[in-house]
Formats: C-alpha cells, structure tokens, sequence
C-alpha cells in the first residue's frame, strides 16, 4: 500500500455517464488482486474525501478506473483536465480469494463491472460473464474482453436478455448446477439481495464485492461497516475486511 | 530530543503530536504507510467496558471542508484491547493515551478500573461527550457539575493522569474547563465534534446526524483552546480540523501544549508525519529551540 | 403568487427568501445590483435604541470556506432608521423584519417600543446572541429562563409579530426554543454565528475573536432547524451557511419555513436572486406547486 | 457598478512579488474614476472572499491589475493559469475628487501605486509623483508613465533617493508651499501616518486611499471600517465611504 501521486493522462466518456480515467504514476502501484480498489483524490479544492474506485487495470506507472458519474465527486472528477494531479492510494481492501473450480460464474451490474474486470482477466477461459446494464450503450465499458463468455441483459431489451442480470443468471443456472463452481458478484445492493435469493437454495459458494460510504479507506475511521452474521462482532469494515465478503456471511 | 519534545502530565514526549482518537482505527492499520512511533503519543480508539457495534449505516457523510460521523463508537472493549492490540504498542515502544467512555458512570469507572499502569499508558482521555442513558441521553459533558463529579469519581479509581476530553455544545466551555480541573484532572483535550445534520436533498431525507470534524471545526476549536488555556493551569491538547503545520502552529500559539489530528489523516494519510515535520522545520526558520516558546503567546 | 409564496405570522410573502440581518447594509448598498423587493423580505441590520459605533478593525477574518466577524452592532440607531432609511423601504413597497438587540433588558424593550406598527413591518426579529452587560457579559440567549423572560417583556409591548435569534452556543437549543415558544413568540430564527477565534501565525497573536459564519456553520445550522421544528409549532427561519438553492431546499426539507441568507452575498452578490430562481425552478422540475411541499418532509 | 465574468489573459511577473494581471471581461466595466476598485473573485475554491484591488487600467472590456503578493489570496492568483475564469465586482468606493489646482503631488509606497495609476493618466503633467519602493526591481512597476515629472526613492539606496517615500517629498515641500496644490497619496499605514505628520503644519490638502480587510466591498457588512474625527458616526466603511478619504478626516 503507497499513496502515489499521479496525473491524469486521459479521462474520456465511453458511454452515457461513463468514463474511462487513465492515471500516470510516479511509482508503480503495488501488486493488487482482483477486487481491490484505490482511494482517488479528485483534483481541485471543491471535494473533500477521497472516493473509493475498484482497479479495472494496473500495470507498472499505469493505473486505469472505470467510473460512473453518481454525484458531486465523480462530477468533479469527470471534469477534470489532462494533467491534472491526483492522488492514489492503495491497492486497498481484500479482494476475491480464487480456489480451484470447475466453473466460476461472474455477474457484474452496470458499473460492478469495474471491481470484476480484474478477475476475469485472471479467471481466463475459465469464466463465464453474465453482465447486466441499462442500455446497450453501455456495454461498451466491457468491450476489451477476450476468450471468456458473455452473456448480456439489458432492462430496455436493447441488447441480450431483457430483464436484469440475477434473472438471466438464473436462466443458465441449473445447467451448471452439477459441477464445482463459484460465483462471484458486484454490482449494487438490490442485486446483491436478489442474487443471494437465487443462490439460497443451492448452498453455492459466492463472493461479493459491497460497497459503502467511505471517509479512510484503510480501515481507520470504522466509517463504511456491513452487517455480517458475526455474532461478537457483526460489523465489518468495508474498506479493510472486505470489499469481498461471502455472501452467506452478510447480514442482508 | 528534539525541539518538539514536551513534557506532560510528568511524563515526556518526542513530540506534541497524536492522533484524534477514533481516527487511526487500532493503529495496526497504518503501518502500511509510516510507523505509529513517530507521533509522540498514540491515542486509542475510544474504549468501553464491554465492547460496542456501533451504529449503522451510513456512518459518515461528506460536508464542504468536513464531514459528520456517526459512528456510535463501535469498539472491542477495553479487555479484548489490552489482549488483542497493546502488545502491538508495547512492540513499537509508543507510549499510548487510552481514550474511554461509557454510558453511565459505573460504565467509566468500570472501564477506568481495568486499565492497568503501564509505563507505556502516559493518561486516560475520558470522552465527556458520551450520552448518559440514565438522564434520557443528555451528555455527560454538559453541566459543570456533573463534569466535576464525574472526574472526581474516576480519579478516584486510577493513578493514571487523567485528560478530560471535552464537548464544544455547551453553554461555557471555560466554567466546564474550571470544573474538571477543580475535579483533579490532569489535562483537557479540545474539542470534541460538533453536534450537526446532513440533510440529502435529493433522497429528501435526513441519512444521519452526528458529529462535525474537519477544517471547518477549526476556528471553534482555536476558540475553546484560548479561552480555556487562559483559565486553567494544566495542559490543553488541542484538536479540530488540523490540517497542516500552520494549523498546528496555531492551536500552540493559542495556548496548546500538544495537538490531536483527526479527519486530515482520511484526506491525506500522511498528515500526520507531515505535520510534525513541517513544526520542526518552522521551528528552525524561525530561529527557535522549542515549540513551548509559542505555546501560549498569544496570551498577550 | 408564485409556488414560493407562503404565509407567516399572519402575513403573506411572494417568497420565503431574506437577507441575514447585518450582511445587506442598509440594503440601498445591494440596489445598483438587484432590487430589495426581488426577497419576500428585507432584515434590517441589528437595531438599537441608541446609535453604536461598533468594534475596532479588524471586524472580518476569512476562514476555509467561511469568515469571522466581529463588527460589534454598528448602527445609527433605531430612530434614525427610520427617519433616514425606513422611506426607502416603503419607496420599494417591501415588507421588512426589523432586528433589533440591547445590552440589558431595557435597552431591548425601549428599542422595541420605538418601532411603530406599520404594514410594512412583518415582525421584529430579536437578537438574543448579546451579551448582557449587568450578567458580566453572558449573552440574553444562553439560559431558557432568560429568553423566556426576554420575550415575554418583550411580547408585552408591541403588537408587531415577535421572531426571537437564538444563539447556537449552548446546552440545549431545543429547551431555548420551547421557552421563546411558551413566551409567545411568533417564530424563531436559527441560528445567529458560532462564537470562534482567529490566530494569526505570522504575527502571533489573536487578530480577532467574533462569530462564525459561511457553508462551515451549515451543518449545524440544519441540525438546529430540524430538532427545534419538531419541537415547536412556529415558523422556522433557517440561517447559516446558505449559498445555493439546494442549500436553501436542505433547510425547507429539514423543516424551515423560510430562509435567510447572509455571508453568501459576500462571496456573490446575486446570491440571493440565484438562490429564489434556482428554488422556484427545482420546484417545477420536482413537479411541486409549493414550497410548502417539501418543508419538514425529513421529519419522517 | 456591476459583477462581470471574465477570463485571466496574462498573468505576469513584473517585478519579484508584483503581478501585471489583465482580464477581458464578458461586458465593459462601468466607468472608473481613479482610486476606484474591484472585488476579484480568484480562481478555485481554495479562496472564499473575493480580494480588493484598485483599477490599474480598464479600456473597453480589458481590465488591468496589478498586485503584490502578500498572503493565501494574491499566492494563488499568481499561480493562476490564463483563461481561468474570474469575476470582478466594480467599479467601487469613491476615489480621489480633483479640483482645480497649480500643482498635484502624488505619493505612492510600493504597491500603492496601483492606487494612483490612473489618477496619473487624468492629471497628466500637473501631476508630480513621489514613487517609494524597496529596491530599483519594483520600479518597473510604474513603467509607462510619459510625460510625469517623477522622483523616485528606494530603501536600499539602488534608485534615487535613498529612503522612505515620504522623506522624499518632505525634501521637494518647501519647493512648493507658496502654490495651491493637493497631495494625493497611496500606500501603507506607516507611510499614511508619516505623510499626515510631515503635511501637518502646512495645511496642505491630502486625500489618501486606505487598505482594510473586507469581506463584501460594497458596504454590505460594515467590515472595512476606518476611524474619523466625525463625532456622531465615527466609524466609515473603506470601500463605500472611502477608500479615499481627506487625510485630516481620518483619526489615525
Ligand atoms: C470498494 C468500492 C469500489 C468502487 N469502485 C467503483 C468503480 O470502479 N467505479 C465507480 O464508478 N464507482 C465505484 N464505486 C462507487 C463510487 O465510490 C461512488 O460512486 C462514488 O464515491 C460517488 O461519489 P460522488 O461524490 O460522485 O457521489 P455523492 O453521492 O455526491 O457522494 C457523497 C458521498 O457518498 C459516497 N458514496 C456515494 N455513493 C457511493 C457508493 N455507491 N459507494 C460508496 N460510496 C458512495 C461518496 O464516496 C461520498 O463520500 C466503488 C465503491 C466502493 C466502496
Ligand atoms: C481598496 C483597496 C485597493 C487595493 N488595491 C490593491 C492593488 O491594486 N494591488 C495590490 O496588490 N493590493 C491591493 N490592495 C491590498 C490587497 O487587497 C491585499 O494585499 C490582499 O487582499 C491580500 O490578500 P491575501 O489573501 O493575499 O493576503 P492574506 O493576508 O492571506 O489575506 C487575508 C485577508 O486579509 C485581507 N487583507 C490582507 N492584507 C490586506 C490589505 N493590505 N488591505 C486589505 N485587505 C487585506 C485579505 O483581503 C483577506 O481577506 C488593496 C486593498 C484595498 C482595500
Ligand atoms: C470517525 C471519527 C471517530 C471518532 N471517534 C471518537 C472516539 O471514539 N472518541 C472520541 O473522544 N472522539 C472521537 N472522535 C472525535 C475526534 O477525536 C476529534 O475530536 C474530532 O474529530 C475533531 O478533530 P478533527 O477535526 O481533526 O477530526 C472521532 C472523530 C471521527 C471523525
Ligand atoms: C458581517 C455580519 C454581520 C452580522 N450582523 C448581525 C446583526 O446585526 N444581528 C444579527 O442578529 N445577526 C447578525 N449576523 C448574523 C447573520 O445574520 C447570520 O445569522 C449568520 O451570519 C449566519 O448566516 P450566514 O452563514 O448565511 O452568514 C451578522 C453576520 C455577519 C457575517
Ligand atoms: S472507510 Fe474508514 S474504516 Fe473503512
Ligand atoms: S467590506 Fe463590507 S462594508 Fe466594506
């Protein structure tokens, strides 16, 4: 973990509300796995806290998120001119922890995709998307992906399946049952719920990467807790225990 | 020792700067980044009797130049502390300040009673701000009466220096000042956040009340630091919205004889190192061998 | 009328937007820009019976995202306001809310008694944030026996409607608002700057110790709205830290009946007519034919 | 008056500390009379009062500043970047009142200067100016002045005479006592003080413009003030009353 300062060398709008920073590093990030994410200090005076981004992609001085426009940070932020100075700090958080399957199932929900595209590049063939978004424009977050299989749902119809991912995923479900497999999840709280909904009867194991409001990101302020089963100690810190959890573990 | 080292409540420090307590996690977790023995002292996350899960979500919402927290002082207690986290002090040689508190006072003098000395434990910082449930949730720092009695009592059961942490929401921070001195305490941290809401126009909603910190407590605070300093004699840590040197600088120059960061630390991780460093650096270009040359001079 | 119109204390404004009393002069300054009747209505600069020469510079001090006064009452006296600047206002048609203040009770109520009823003058707001001379120096507003007292003297001798300022730095703002409440107030505005100081580093002293205002006092200003609406059945004016109308929306929604706007004017001197077009516009975005809509939907 | 939006178009380092900033503005600025002010609203949100500083040249929607930097505010408009936005309130106060007169003596301390430039372009050759800096650098400030009679002192002794501005003129005085003239002046207090001393047994007539910190220049929040002999109402706002005032008004 380093706090890295960095300029942003390209910040370009790939879909409607989406938008693709590439950040040049003075040092390398540390090695992150899949699922970790960095705390970004959006550039001027107008933001207070530093905003919690998954790495979509980290390789020596090069970091790359992929980000969605939701309020006033990530408004700033997509403002934001070519060279202008941000800081990084991370890898941060525990990511997904990869066991030996048959079959790893991801679902990502609209900008969920970003903390999942890590672990489909080192899932590999393996994997199997199911990617569920608004519209068809935005697919083109996950254009780059290559030798995985993708199975698409938009909720307009515009593209795949129409409905949202949890149902889609559903569809294809029972044809995998049978083998040892995984799931792993991220995309937001309605399809989280849904998701363990799904899972519930067939005891599959599932990982999912939450999201909360953070002030540290490092697990200093107790700021970004999840409900778990936990008994002596039910809240987790977001930042530092998770973002992945099981899903079973989650007090939903 | 260098020119920031202080002496306090007997005992002395390499530096005058902390952390607030609540805002370093168990200090484990910034190792990653700087050692926790370059502060002069490590204030714990605040203790309990019995351990605490807090609030729920959201805990923490963004304010121009700060922010509220409600995080409901979720902690393991103060035994699953001192088994679990001390060694990790004792191992870093870093003295400690246990921040605690309860709900009533039994709660503090229970939590109080299991803190052992140790030459690593410099003081107790007791949180007045808590509520007390037994006077439907007035907190205890409000009255000087009860400040007073409440100090009085933990006094009683300790031989640690003991710093009373104070509220900003009262009505004269100077005659609550008065009481905890006149009660035995040893020092006061001020202050404590400022009780305060978050209104989200959008969900129309009110997602949670808590307290303020950051750089817009900082004026409040300079305040209660001056005034407070004035009427006692014992040392004053002062803390809210330290964001830099210049800020820290302030705090001593209004009669502080340490400081407490908080909410920089979630802005820039390494505030903290920065702070002390830029005082000492100050120090030298101003031509002087000890920060207690400023401490205070604005004391006409 | 508009969907900003709303009715208080028995009187009708085309909108619930003012100026903080002491942030528009004697509100001819502002006219080269906007004209005073664009507000629902005007607040007076702080009136007394007598004329006050106010404090020595320096009286503003900036601060992150706020600043420190310290002006000291400065006025002409309420005689001569209303010989040299009430015309204007009836020249402009628009109703004003006269705040006036004393150093002892009788100063408060001789300068009450000076203010004729006139149809133009929608209520006097009452400063309470004074300091009492005859009680060393303690302000009016800090005890709920004395506001309650104060209000009481004061309801006694006019017929205009009475809107008491009540200051935040105390124990319990709820308990103050019920005392101005069972005294007869007819409204209350909340809430007056928060006591701070400033230091300043360089030359090493305190350049000035005054009232906090700006976004910094936001939070604790929409805390104060939202327990104290709920707490009694008047009107709320909402104050502190206003500069935009989302702001402005957070204090309706937090349960303000109206909103008064002070330092932003300071930082944009449209402020206030961007603040009533940008309400009345999210208004028609929101599908909302009146303000009253939205004021109090926090309180669940 | 009016609050104009506008753009920095050249921000430059005259002298060690001075600034030459020039604005174009959406909308000409009202007409200016000298001594006369704008509230500039610096760039980002680092700064939250808007900054007074006197009109150095106003041609159409062109706008001249010059400015020291003296703390947070004038340190972060000289990192200002051209094209940032700005806005300027203005014009503002009451400047300098010229009467028929034989001879017009101007004083300016260092930065003061900006506060007479375009009282110098309206006397023209009438005008003497008295221009006190530190060292010869700052004298580069006062550049463009054709047709002016000036006598220049420095601290340092690098330039002319070497001392303080008011010394200088003290020098030239007695040169002029019989003639019916008017000292005009600008600069710190110290300067102020020493002038009203060296002015006194003369009854010569002076009018200065005073500094104060202000929060609104325009009379808003009675923060500026400055104390005069005036019984009733001692107390006068700088930026509406003044900034220029009749030298023997002021209680100093
Ligand atoms: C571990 C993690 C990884 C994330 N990865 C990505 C990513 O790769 N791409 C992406 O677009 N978004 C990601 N998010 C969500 C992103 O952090 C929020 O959308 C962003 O913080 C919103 O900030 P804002 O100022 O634009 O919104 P505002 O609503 O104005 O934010 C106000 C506050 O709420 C917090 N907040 C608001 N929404 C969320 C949210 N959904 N999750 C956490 N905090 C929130 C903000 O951090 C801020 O403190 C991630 C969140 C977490 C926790
Ligand atoms: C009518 C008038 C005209 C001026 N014209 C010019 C000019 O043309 N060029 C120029 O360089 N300067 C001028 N000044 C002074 C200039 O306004 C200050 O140097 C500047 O505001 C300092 O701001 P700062 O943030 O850099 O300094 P800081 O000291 O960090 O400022 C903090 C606060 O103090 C105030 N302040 C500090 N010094 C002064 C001062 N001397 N006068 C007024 N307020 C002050 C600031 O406005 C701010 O509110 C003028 C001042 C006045 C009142
Ligand atoms: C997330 C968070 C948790 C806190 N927890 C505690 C606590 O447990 N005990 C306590 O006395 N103060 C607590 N505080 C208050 C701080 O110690 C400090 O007094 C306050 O934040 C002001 O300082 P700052 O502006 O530097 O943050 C907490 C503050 C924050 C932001
Ligand atoms: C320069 C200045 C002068 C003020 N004068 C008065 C006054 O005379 N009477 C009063 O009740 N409040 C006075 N106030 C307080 C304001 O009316 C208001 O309550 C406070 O500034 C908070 O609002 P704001 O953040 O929008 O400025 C003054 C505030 C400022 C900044
Ligand atoms: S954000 Fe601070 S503990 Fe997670
Ligand atoms: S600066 Fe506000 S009255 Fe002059």
């Amino acid at each position: 973990m380093d706090d890295i300062p960095g300029r942003i060398i390209e910040n370009i709008n790939v879909a409607p509300g989406y938008f693709r920073l590439v950040i040049r590093l003075e040092r390398p990030l540390g090695k992150a796995s899949p699922g970790q994410f960095v705390m970004l200090k959006i550039p001027g005076e107008e933001v207070f806290l530093r905003r919690p981004f998954s790495i979509f992609g980290s390789r020596g001085k090069t970091l790359v998120v992929m980000y969605r426009v939701a309020g006033k940070g990530t408004g700033c932020l997509s403002q934001a001119l070519k060279k202008s100075p941000v800081m990084v700090l991370g890898p941060l958080g525990r990511g997904f922890t990869i066991k030996k399957r048959d079959a790893y199932l991801v679902v990502a929900g609209g900008i969920g995709f970003a903390g999942t595209r890590m672990l489909l590049e080192k899932l590999g063939e393996k994997a199997t998307l199911f990617f569920g978004v608004g519209a068809k424009e935005e697919l083109s977050v996950a254009e780059d992906l290559s030798g995985i299989c993708v199975h698409v749902s938009t909720l307009d119809g515009s593209r795949g399946f129409r409905g949202d991912v949890v149902s889609l995923l559903g569809q294809h479900l029972d044809a995998c049952r049978q083998k040892d497999m995984e799931v792993f999840a991220c995309g937001p709280a309605g399809m989280v719920k849904s998701l363990r909904a799904l899972l519930e009867s067939g005891h599959i194991p599932c990982q999912v990467s939450v999201e909360e409001r953070m002030a540290c990101g490092m697990g200093l302020c107790f700021g970004c807790v999840v409900a778990t089963n936990d008994e002596i100690n039910p809240f987790k810190r977001v930042c530092k225990e998770g973002p992945v959890f099981s899903i079973w573990d989650l007090s939903l | 020792m260098g020119p920031l080292a202080v002496e306090l409540f007997g005992k002395k420090f390499k530096n005058p700067v902390m952390n607030a307590s609540g805002t370093l996690g168990y200090a484990v977790e910034i190792e990653p980044l700087w050692g926790v023995e370059t502060m002069g002292a490590c204030v714990t996350k605040g203790l309990s009797a019995l351990a605490h899960h807090g609030n729920p979500v959201p805990r923490v919402w963004e304010e121009r130049h700060g922010m509220i927290n409600s995080i409901g002082l979720q902690n393991v207690g103060v035994e699953r502390f001192f088994s679990d986290h001390f060694p990790f002090f004792v191992e870093k040689n870093t003295p400690i300040i246990v921040n605690f508190f309860g709900f009533s006072e039994d709660e503090y003098l229970s939590c109080a009673e299991k803190i052992r000395p140790h030459e690593l434990i410099a003081a107790l910082e007791m949180n007045l701000s808590c509520p007390n449930i037994k006077k439907g949730g007035i907190s205890f720092g409000k009255e000087a009466s009860t400040v007073y009695s409440m100090v009085r009592s933990v006094k009683g059961i300790t031989d640690i220096p003991l710093i009373a942490k104070l509220t900003p929401e009262v009505k004269n921070l100077t005659e609550i000042a008065i009481a905890a001195y006149e009660a035995g305490a040893d020092g006061l941290t001020l202050i404590n956040t400022l009780p305060a809401a978050a209104v989200d126009v959008k969900k129309r909603n009110v997602p949670l009340k808590g307290g303020l910190s950051g750089p817009i407590l900082r004026p409040v605070a300079l305040r209660a630091v001056h005034e407070c300093s004035k009427a006692v004699p014992i040392p004053i840590i002062g803390v809210g919205g330290i964001m830099d040197a210049q800020d820290a600088l302030a705090f001593f120059m209004a009669g502080a004889s340490a400081v407490q960061v908080g909410t920089a630390t979630f802005v820039d991780p390494f505030a903290i190192p920065k702070i002390i460093a830029g005082m000492e650096a100050w120090l030298v270009s101003a031509g002087l061998d000890s920060i207690r040359a400023i401490t205070g001079v604005t004391h006409e």
